[in-house]
C-alpha cells in the first residue's frame, strides 16, 4: 500500500488524491475545491452586479435572481473561504508545530470528503429544479414556504458539509495539543498555529448550534414538524437565534485565520519577530470568546426589546479592543523593520486599512438604534464585504502567493502577483465603498431590482465596474497559477529568504513523513533563530528511527458518497417510489463503510531507518 | 509514530499495589453511583410530593441534576485524574456556550 | 450633548452632518431624517462617523509612517527584534474602550428612548388610546393600513398626521417583512407569531420638502417580489389628516358615475370583490382580508405600490400583474380579461375616492 | 509494533488508553466532540424548553396530563445503572482482565436495549393514548426531537459497542482496542449526563408545570 518511492501516471495520481490521508495532499485538495467554488461564488457576483448596474434591469428574473443571491453568500462561505482556510491550515499548520502529521489521518480526508460532497450535492440543485433562494440566512418563514426542493439541498447540503468542518476542526485540536514537536510550548506557537487552534475550538461550539438548526429546518420541511409553523405554536425567532449563534462565530471563524497568515507575513517581510506576541494571543482568544456573545447584533430589528439589544450592542463593540490591539501591533511589527514588497506583502500591507474601514463601520452597525437604519440595507453589504473581502480574500490572495512554493515547490509570478493585485485592490474598494452610500441613501439588500428616481443610479453603476475589475484580477491570478505550473522552476527550502518558523526549514514541498528527524525547538520563530546563529537548519531532537505512517484509505470517499445518495433519497422520499429505497442504501453505503473501518485494523506501515538514510532532502519528495 | 511516544508506565510497578489502588477506586465509584441514586430518589420525590411550591422544586431539582452530572464526570468519566485539563477546558467551554443559548431562548424568545 | 457643544468636535460634527447630508433624496434617504426618531439615528450615525474617522486618521498616519520609512533598503540588514512595549500596548488598549464608552451610553440612551411605546398602552375610558396608533400588517408584497381607534382600513398608501408620534402594531400574516421608512426612522420587522410595537414620528417642515409623500420598502428578503414591496407614507398637518380619516369613516358604498364605471362595478362584484374590499369599513376577520382595501384607491399615488398612478399602468397591471410583481398573489384568481373589460374596470377603480 | 504487543496483567499500563500517541489522540478528540456534543444538546433542551407546551388548540394534551413517571423512573433507573456496569467494564480493562470486562459490557448493552425498549414504548403509549404525535403540535415536535436525538444515540451506543465486542472477541486487550473500548464507555457515560437532564428538565419539570 505504500506511495513511498513510486513513479505515477496520471490514473495513480488521481486514485493517490481520492485516497490520500497525507495532510499536504489533502491541502492541495481543499485548495483546488475551494478555489472552484470561490469561481462559482464569484461568478454569481458578477450576476448580481451586471443585474443590478442599472435601474430596473431585467438581466435575469426575480425568482433566479433570488437563487443567485443565496448560492452567492452560501457558496462564499462555506465553499470557499472557509476550505481555502482549511487548505492552508492543512498545508501549514503541521509543519509549523513540526509534527509528522496530523493526529487523525483518516478523519482529515473524511473531513474533506464530507464538504465536498456538501458542496457538490448544494450545486446540483441549480440543475434540479432550482437553487435554494431564501439567503444565506434561510429564515424561517421564508425557508418553509419555499417552494420546490433549493431550501432541502441548502439544508442537507450544509448538513453534510457542516459535518466535515467538525471533523476537521477536532482533528487541528487534537494535533495542536498532543503533537507539537519537543520544545514547542504553546507561546512559541507561530500565530497562524494559534489562530488555527482558537477558530478550531470556534468550530467546535458553533457548528452544533448550526446542526440543531438545518435539522429542524429538515424536519419541518420534510417531515412534518412544527417548529416554525406558528398556527401549530412554532416561533421562527428560534431559527434566527440558531442561525446566528453559529453565524456570527462563523465570520470570526473566517477572519481569525486571516489574521493568522497576515502575522506570518508581516514579520516575515518586516524581518522582525511580531510585536507584542503574547497581546496577539491574547487577543485572538479573546475575539473568539467574545464572539459567542455578540450573535444577537443581528437581529436588533427583529423586536427583542431594549435590554437584549442593549447588552448585545455594548457587547458587540467591545470586540474592538481586541481587534484593535492586533492593528496596531502589527503596525509595529513594521516600524523599525526591513520591509520587502513582495506580493503577499502588497497583500498584508493593504490589508490594514481596508479592514480597519469594515472593522469601524461593523461598530458604527454595533450602535443598535442607529443600526434600524443601517439593518438590511446596501451599508450592511459593504460593511461585510470590507471585512471579508478586505480580510479574508486578500490573506487567501496573499497566503496562496506566499505558502504556493511550499505548497507546491514552485513561485508565482512576482509581476502577474502584483497586477492582480492592483487591480483586486481597485476594483474592491470601488465596488464596496460606494455601497455604504447607496445603503445611507435607503437602497434595501437582496432586492432584484431598483425603481430609478431613488437616487441609486451612479452609485450601483460604478459598484458593477469594480466588480469587473476583481474578476480580471482573478483571471490573471488564474493565468499565472498556469504559467507557474507549466514552467515548473523548482525552489529550495526557503525561497522568501526571510522564513522564520519551522515549516520553511524544510523543502519544498516537504517529504510526506515531514521531518525526518523531529527538531529541536528552542524559542519563536524556530527556523529563524537557528538562521541567525548561521546553522543551515534545525538541529534534531531525537536519533533517526523508523516513522511510522498511515495508510491510503478509499472508505472515507465512500462513507462521504454514501450520505450524498442518502440525501437524494431523504429529499425525494415524499413524491417518488425510489426516495426511500436510495435513502436506505445511502445509509448502508456509509455505514457499512464505516463499520468495515472499524473491523479491519488498519495498522499503517513503517518507512525504516535504512531507507530515510539514503533519502536526500532535497530530491526525496517523490509522492 | 509509536516511536515518539515511549511507554511511560513503569513495567515493574507493583502489580498488587494497582490491584489495591483499582479496587479502591471502584469503591468510589459505588459511593457515588448510590449517590446518584439517592439524588435521583430526592427529585422524584420532590416532583410527586404536593407541598413544595414550583418555585422551589424547579431549582431544586436542577440542583440535584448538576450535582449528580458532576459525580458522573468525575468519577465515572475520570475527569478528577490527572490529564484532563484540556478535557475540562473544552468541556466547560462547552458548558458555557450552552448555558448562553438556554439562557436566550428562555428570555428572549417570547411566548 | 452639552459637552461637545464647542469648540472643533462641534466644527467636526458639523461637517460630517454636512457631507451626509448632502446625499440621497428627501423622501427616502436617511441622511435626510424627517421626523424625531430619524433625527437621533441621524446624530449617532454622526456621532459614531466622526469617532470612526478618527481612528482611521490616526490608522492611516501610523500606516503611512511606517510603509514609507521602513522599505528594505540594503538586502542584508537586520533589524532589531522587539519584542513589544507594555507602554503602547496599554495605550492602545485604553483609548479605544474610551471611544468605545463615549459612544455607547447614547447608544443605551436611545435604544430604551426608542422602545418607549408606553403612551400606546394608555385606554381611555372609550377603551381606546389617545395615541395614534395604526396595525400594519405586511403580507406577500403589500401592506394594510389598520386605523384601530378610527375603525378605518386602507392598504399600500398609510396616512399620518405630521409633528406627532405615531404608534405602530406590526405583524405579517404570512412570511416575516420588515416596515421602513428611511427618511422617517429606522426599520423594525413583522414577525408572523408577534406583534411588534415601536413609534416613528414625522417633521411637518421636512415633510413638505419631501413632497408630503415619503417612500416606504419591505427590507425582509420574503419572495421574489421583496424588492417592490414599496409603499408610500403621506405626510399630511393634522387637520387634513381629521378631514381624510373623517371622509373615510363615512365613506358609503361606492357609487358607479358613469356606464362603463357600472360595467366595471360588475365585473368586478363578480370577479374581485371576493379579495378586495371597497370599502374601509372592513368588518371582515383578518384572514378574509387577503387583497389591498381599494376604498380610497382612485386617490393613490402608485399603483401596487410601484407602478405610476394613471388608466394605461392600471390596465398593464390588471392584464398581466405578473410581470410587474412575480409571485404575487392576484396573479391567476381571475379570468382573462379583455380590452373592454379593462376599460370598464379602470373606469371604476379610477372613481374608488373618499374626499371629494 | 507496540499497538499489538502482547501483554501480560503486569506489563499492562496504568492508563492503556493513554498509552499510545494513537490512544492519546483518541482519548482527547473523543473528549472534544464531547464538548461539543453538549452545545448541540443544549440547544435542543433551548428549543425544547422555547417550545414547551406550545400547542394550536385547547385539545392538546400538555406536559403535565402526559408524562408518566413511574415508567421515566423505571428507565433512568436503568440507564443510570448501565452507567455504573460500564465503569466496571473499564475497571476491568485497566486489570487486564479481559472476560469481565466483556461481561460488564454485556451486561451495560442489555440495560442500554431494556432502557430503549421502554422508551418505544413510552413513544408509543403517547402518540395512541394522547394522540402527542410528532406533528401534531410545535411541543410534540420539540419533544420528540429531543428525547428522540437522545434516543438515538443510546441505539448508536448499543450498536457501537455491540461491534467492539464482537471485533475483538478474539483477540483480547492490547493498546489499539483499549482506547476504543474507553472512550466507548465515556460515550455512554455522556449519553446518561443528558439523560439527567432530560429527566429533570423534560420529565419532572415538566409535572411541575
Ligand atoms: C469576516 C467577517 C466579519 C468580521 C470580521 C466582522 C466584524 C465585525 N462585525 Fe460584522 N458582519 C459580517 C461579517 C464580519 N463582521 C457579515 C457577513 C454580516 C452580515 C450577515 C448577513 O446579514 O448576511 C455582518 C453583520 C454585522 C452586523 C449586523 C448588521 C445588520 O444586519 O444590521 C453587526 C452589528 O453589530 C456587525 C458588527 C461587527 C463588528 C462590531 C465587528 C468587529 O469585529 C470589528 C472590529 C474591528 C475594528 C473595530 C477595526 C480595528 C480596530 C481599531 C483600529 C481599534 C479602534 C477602534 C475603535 C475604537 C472603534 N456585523
Ligand atoms: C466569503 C464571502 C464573500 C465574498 C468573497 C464575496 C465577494 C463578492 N460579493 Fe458578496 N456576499 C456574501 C459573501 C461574499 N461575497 C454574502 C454572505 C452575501 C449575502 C447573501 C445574502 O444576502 O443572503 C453577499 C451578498 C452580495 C451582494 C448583495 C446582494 C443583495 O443583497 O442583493 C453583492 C452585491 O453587490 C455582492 C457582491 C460581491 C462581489 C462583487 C464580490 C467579489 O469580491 C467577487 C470577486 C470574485 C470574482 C469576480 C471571481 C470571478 C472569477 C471569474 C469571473 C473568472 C472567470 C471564470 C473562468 C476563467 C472560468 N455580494
Ligand atoms: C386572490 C385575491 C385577489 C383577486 C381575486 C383579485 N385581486 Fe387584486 N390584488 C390582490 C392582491 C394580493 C394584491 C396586492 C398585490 C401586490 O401588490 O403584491 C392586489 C392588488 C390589486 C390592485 C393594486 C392595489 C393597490 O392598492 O395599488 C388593484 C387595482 C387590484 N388588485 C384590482 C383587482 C381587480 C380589478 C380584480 C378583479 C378583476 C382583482 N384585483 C382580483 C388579490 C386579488
Ligand atoms: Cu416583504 Cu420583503
Ligand atoms: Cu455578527
Amino acid at each position: 500500500m505504500s506511495t513511498y518511492a513510486q513513479k505515477q501516471g496520471f490514473g495513480a495520481t488521481i486514485w493517490d488524491y481520492l485516497t490520500t490521508v497525507d495532510h499536504k495532499k489533502i491541502a492541495i485538495l481543499y485548495l483546488i475545491a475551494g478555489g472552484f467554488f470561490f469561481i462559482v461564488g464569484g461568478l454569481e457576483a458578477m450576476f448580481i452586479r451586471i443585474q443590478l448596474a442599472v435601474p430596473n434591469n431585467d438581466f435575469v428574473s426575480a425568482g433566479l435572481y433570488n437563487e443567485i443571491l443565496t448560492m452567492h453568500g452560501t457558496t462564499m462561505i462555506f465553499l470557499a473561504a472557509m476550505p481555502l482556510i482549511f487548505a492552508f491550515m492543512n498545508a501549514v499548520m503541521p509543519l509549523q508545530i513540526g509534527a509528522r502529521d496530523v493526529a487523525f489521518p483518516f478523519l482529515n480526508s473524511l473531513g474533506f470528503w464530507l464538504f465536498f460532497f456538501g458542496g457538490v450535492f448544494l450545486n446540483l440543485s441549480w440543475f434540479l429544479g432550482g437553487a435554494p433562494d431564501a439567503g444565506w440566512t434561510s429564515y424561517a418563514s421564508l425557508s418553509i414556504a419555499s417552494e420546490g426542493h433549493g431550501v432541502d439541498f441548502y439544508a442537507l447540503g450544509l448538513q453534510i458539509s457542516g459535518a466535515g468542518t467538525l471533523i476537521g476542526g477536532i482533528n487541528f485540536l487534537v494535533t495542536i495539543i498532543n503533537m507539537r514537536a519537543p520544545g514547542m510550548t504553546y507561546m512559541r506557537m507561530p500565530l497562524f498555529t494559534w489562530s488555527t487552534f482558537v477558530v478550531s475550538a470556534l468550530i467546535l461550539f458553533a457548528f452544533p448550534p448550526l446542526t440543531v438548526g438545518l435539522f429542524l429546518l429538515i424536519f419541518d420541511r420534510m417531515f412534518g414538524g412544527n417548529f416554525f409553523d406558528h398556527t401549530m405554536g412554532g416561533n421562527t425567532i428560534i431559527w434566527e437565534h440558531m442561525f446566528w449563534i453559529f453565524g456570527h462565530p462563523e465570520v470570526y471563524i473566517l477572519i481569525l485565520p486571516a489574521f493568522g497568515i497576515f502575522s506570518e507575513i508581516f514579520a516575515t517581510f518586516s524581518r522582525k519577530r511580531l510585536f507584542g506576541y503574547s497581546s496577539m494571543v491574547f487577543a485572538t482568544v479573546l475575539i473568539g470568546f467574545l464572539g459567542f456573545m455578540v450573535w444577537a447584533h443581528h437581529m436588533f430589528t427583529t423586536g427583542l426589546g431594549p435590554i437584549a439589544n442593549s447588552i448585545f450592542a455594548v457587547a458587540t463593540m467591545a470586540i474592538a479592543v481586541p481587534t484593535g490591539i492586533k492593528i496596531f501591533n502589527w503596525m509595529f511589527t513594521m516600524w523599525g523593520g526591513s520591509i520587502k514588497f513582495t506580493t503577499p506583502m502588497l497583500w498584508a500591507v493593504a490589508f490594514i486599512p481596508s479592514f480597519v474601514a469594515g472593522g469601524v463601520t461593523g461598530v458604527m452597525l454595533a450602535v443598535a438604534a442607529a443600526d434600524y437604519q443601517y439593518h438590511d440595507t446596501y451599508f450592511v453589504v459593504a460593511h461585510f464585504h470590507y471585512v471579508i473581502v478586505g480580510g479574508v480574500v486578500f490573506a487567501l490572495f496573499a497566503g496562496a502567493h506566499f505558502y504556493w512554493p511550499k505548497m507546491f515547490g514552485t513561485m508565482l509570478n512576482e509581476f502577474l502577483g502584483k497586477i492582480t493585485f492592483w487591480l483586486f485592490l481597485i476594483g474592491f474598494h470601488l465596488t464596496f465603498f460606494i455601497q455604504h452610500f447607496l445603503g445611507l441613501m435607503g437602497m434595501q439588500r437582496r432586492i432584484v431590482s431598483f425603481l430609478p428616481g431613488q437616487g441609486f443610479e451612479t452609485g450601483n453603476l460604478i459598484s458593477t465596474v469594480g466588480a469587473f475589475f476583481m474578476a480580471v484580477a482573478t483571471i490573471i491570478l488564474l493565468i499565472n497559477i498556469i504559467m507557474t505550473t507549466v514552467k515548473n522552476e523548482r525552489v529550495g527550502n526557503d525561497p522568501w529568504g526571510d522564513g522564520r518558523t519551522l515549516e520553511w526549514a524544510l523543502p519544498s514541498p516537504p517529504p510526506f513523513y515531514n521531518f525526518k528527524q523531529l527538531p529541536l525547538v528552542r524559542g519563536l520563530d524556530a527556523y529563524w533563530l537557528e538562521k541567525m546563529e548561521g546553522k543551515k537548519g534545525m538541529t534534531p531532537a531525537e536519533p533517526l528511527g523508523d516513522i511510522h505512517m498511515p495508510n491510503n484509505s478509499f472508505i472515507p470517499f465512500v462513507i462521504s458518497l454514501g450520505l450524498f445518495v442518502a440525501a437524494f433519497g431523504a429529499m425525494y422520499r415524499a413524491e417518488t417510489a425510489w426516495g426511500i429505497p436510495v435513502l436506505i442504501i445511502g445509509l448502508l453505503i456509509t455505514l457499512g463503510s464505516m463499520a468495515m473501518r472499524s473491523i479491519k485494523d488498519d495498522h499503517g506501515y513503517h518507512i525504516h531507518k535504512e531507507d530515510l538514510m539514503d533519502d536526500d532532502d532535497n530530491k526525496g519528495v517523490k509522492a | 509514530m509509536a516511536n515518539q511516544q515511549p511507554n511511560s508506565e513503569n513495567p515493574r510497578i507493583d502489580i498488587e499495589y494497582r490491584r489495591k489502588k483499582s479496587t479502591e477506586e471502584m469503591r468510589y465509584q459505588i459511593i457515588s453511583f448510590t449517590l446518584m441514586i439517592f439524588l435521583t430518589l430526592v427529585a422524584f420525590f420532590a416532583v410527586g410530593y404536593d407541598g413544595f411550591s414550583g418555585w422551589f422544586t424547579v431549582p431544586f431539582i436542577i440542583l440535584l441534576a448538576v450535582i449528580q452530572v458532576i459525580f458522573q464526570l468525575y468519577y465515572f468519566m475520570h475527569m478528577s485524574h490527572k490529564g484532563h485539563e484540556a478535557p475540562a477546558l473544552f468541556l466547560y467551554s462547552g458548558v458555557l456556550v450552552g448555558a448562553i443559548t438556554l439562557l436566550a431562548f428562555l428570555t428572549i424568545i417570547w411566548w | 450633548m452639552n459637552w461637545l457643544a464647542k469648540g472643533r468636535l462641534l466644527s467636526l460634527f458639523t461637517l460630517m452632518a454636512l457631507v451626509l447630508a448632502g446625499c440621497g433624496e428627501p423622501y427616502v434617504s436617511t441622511l435626510r431624517p424627517a421626523g424625531e426618531v430619524a433625527q437621533s439615528q441621524f446624530d449617532l450615525m454622526v456621532l459614531s462617523t466622526v469617532i470612526m474617522v478618527g481612528v482611521i486618521l490616526v490608522v492611516t498616519v501610523i500606516f503611512l509612517i511606517v510603509i514609507t520609512k521602513f522599505r528594505r533598503k540594503n538586502e542584508n540588514e537586520i533589524p532589531k527584534q522587539v519584542e513589544g512595549s507594555h507602554k503602547l500596548e496599554i495605550l492602545w488598549t485604553v483609548i479605544p474602550i474610551l471611544l468605545l464608552l463615549v459612544l455607547s451610553v447614547p447608544t443605551v440612551a436611545a435604544t430604551f428612548k426608542l422602545a418607549d411605546v408606553s403612551p400606546m398602552d394608555k385606554v381611555n375610558e372609550e377603551g381606546k388610546t389617545d395615541a395614534l396608533v395604526v396595525n400594519v400588517r405586511a403580507n406577500l408584497y403589500w401592506w394594510e393600513f389598520e386605523y384601530p381607534n378610527q375603525e378605518i382600513i386602507t392598504g399600500q398608501e398609510l396616512v399620518v398626521p405630521t409633528d406627532e408620534k405615531v404608534y405602530f402594531n406590526l405583524i405579517a400574516s404570512d412570511v416575516k417583512h420588515s416596515f421602513w421608512v428611511p427618511s422617517a426612522g429606522g426599520k423594525m420587522d413583522t414577525n408572523t407569531e408577534n406583534v411588534n410595537k415601536f413609534y416613528l414620528e414625522f417633521d411637518d417642515q421636512k415633510a413638505n420638502e419631501a413632497g408630503n409623500l415619503f417612500y416606504g420598502k419591505c427590507a425582509e428578503l420574503c419572495g421574489p417580489s421583496h424588492a417592490w414591496m414599496d409603499f408610500k407614507v403621506k405626510a399630511v398637518s393634522r387637520a387634513e389628516f381629521d378631514q381624510w380619516v373623517d371622509d373615510m369613516q363615512t365613506a358609503e358604498e361606492p357609487q358607479a358615475e358613469t356606464a362603463l364605471a357600472q360595467q366595471g362595478e360588475e365585473i368586478f362584484n363578480q370577479s374581485c370583490i371576493g379579495c378586495h374590499a371597497v370599502t374601509p369599513q372592513d368588518g371582515r376577520p383578518e384572514q378574509a382580508r387577503n387583497a389591498p382595501n381599494l376604498a380610497n384607491f382612485g386617490e393613490r399615488s402608485r399603483i401596487a405600490g410601484i407602478l405610476e398612478h394613471n388608466e394605461e399602468e392600471l390596465k398593464n397591471w390588471l392584464d398581466d400583474p405578473e410581470t410587474y410583481k412575480p409571485g404575487n398573489k392576484m396573479t391567476n384568481t381571475y379570468g382573462d380579461l379583455s380590452d373592454e373589460q379593462l376599460d370598464a374596470l379602470t373606469e371604476y377603480l379610477m372613481g374608488l375616492k373618499v374626499q371629494e | 509494533m507496540q499497538a499489538e504487543e502482547k501483554f501480560t496483567a503486569e506489563t499492562w499500563p496504568t492508563a492503556p488508553e493513554r498509552a499510545t500517541l494513537e490512544g492519546k489522540n483518541k482519548f482527547l478528540g473523543f473528549w472534544l466532540f464531547l464538548g461539543g456534543e453538549t452545545v448541540l444538546f443544549a440547544s435542543l433542551f433551548a428549543t425544547y424548553l422555547a417550545l414547551k407546551d406550545k400547542v394550536p388548540n385547547a385539545e392538546h394534551t400538555l406536559a403535565k396530563d402526559l408524562f408518566d413517571l413511574p415508567l421515566v423512573f423505571a428507565a433512568t433507573m436503568l440507564l443510570l445503572t448501565s452507567s455504573l456496569t460500564s465503569v466496571y467494564a473499564m475497571h476491568h480493562m485497566k486489570n487486564f482482565n479481559f472476560k469481565k470486562m466483556q461481561l460488564w459490557l454485556g451486561v451495560t448493552v442489555l440495560l442500554g436495549a431494556a432502557f430503549l425498549g421502554l422508551e418505544i414504548y413510552e413513544f408509543n403509549h403517547y402518540v395512541h393514548e394522547y394522540h402527542h404525535t410528532f406533528t401534531s403540535s410545535a411541543f410534540g415536535t420539540a419533544f420528540y426531537t429531543l428525547v428522540g436525538f437522545h434516543g438515538g444515540h443510546v441505539a448508536f451506543g448499543l450498536l457501537w459497542i455491540v461491534t467492539l465486542m464482537i471485533r475483538n472477541s478474539k483477540r483480547g486487550l492490547n493498546l489499539y482496542n483499549a482506547p476504543k473500548f474507553y472512550v466507548a464507555s465515556l460515550y455512554w457515560h455522556f449519553i446518561d449526563v443528558v439523560w439527567v437532564f432530560i429527566f429533570t428538565v423534560v420529565y419532572l419539570m415538566g409535572m411541575v408545570g
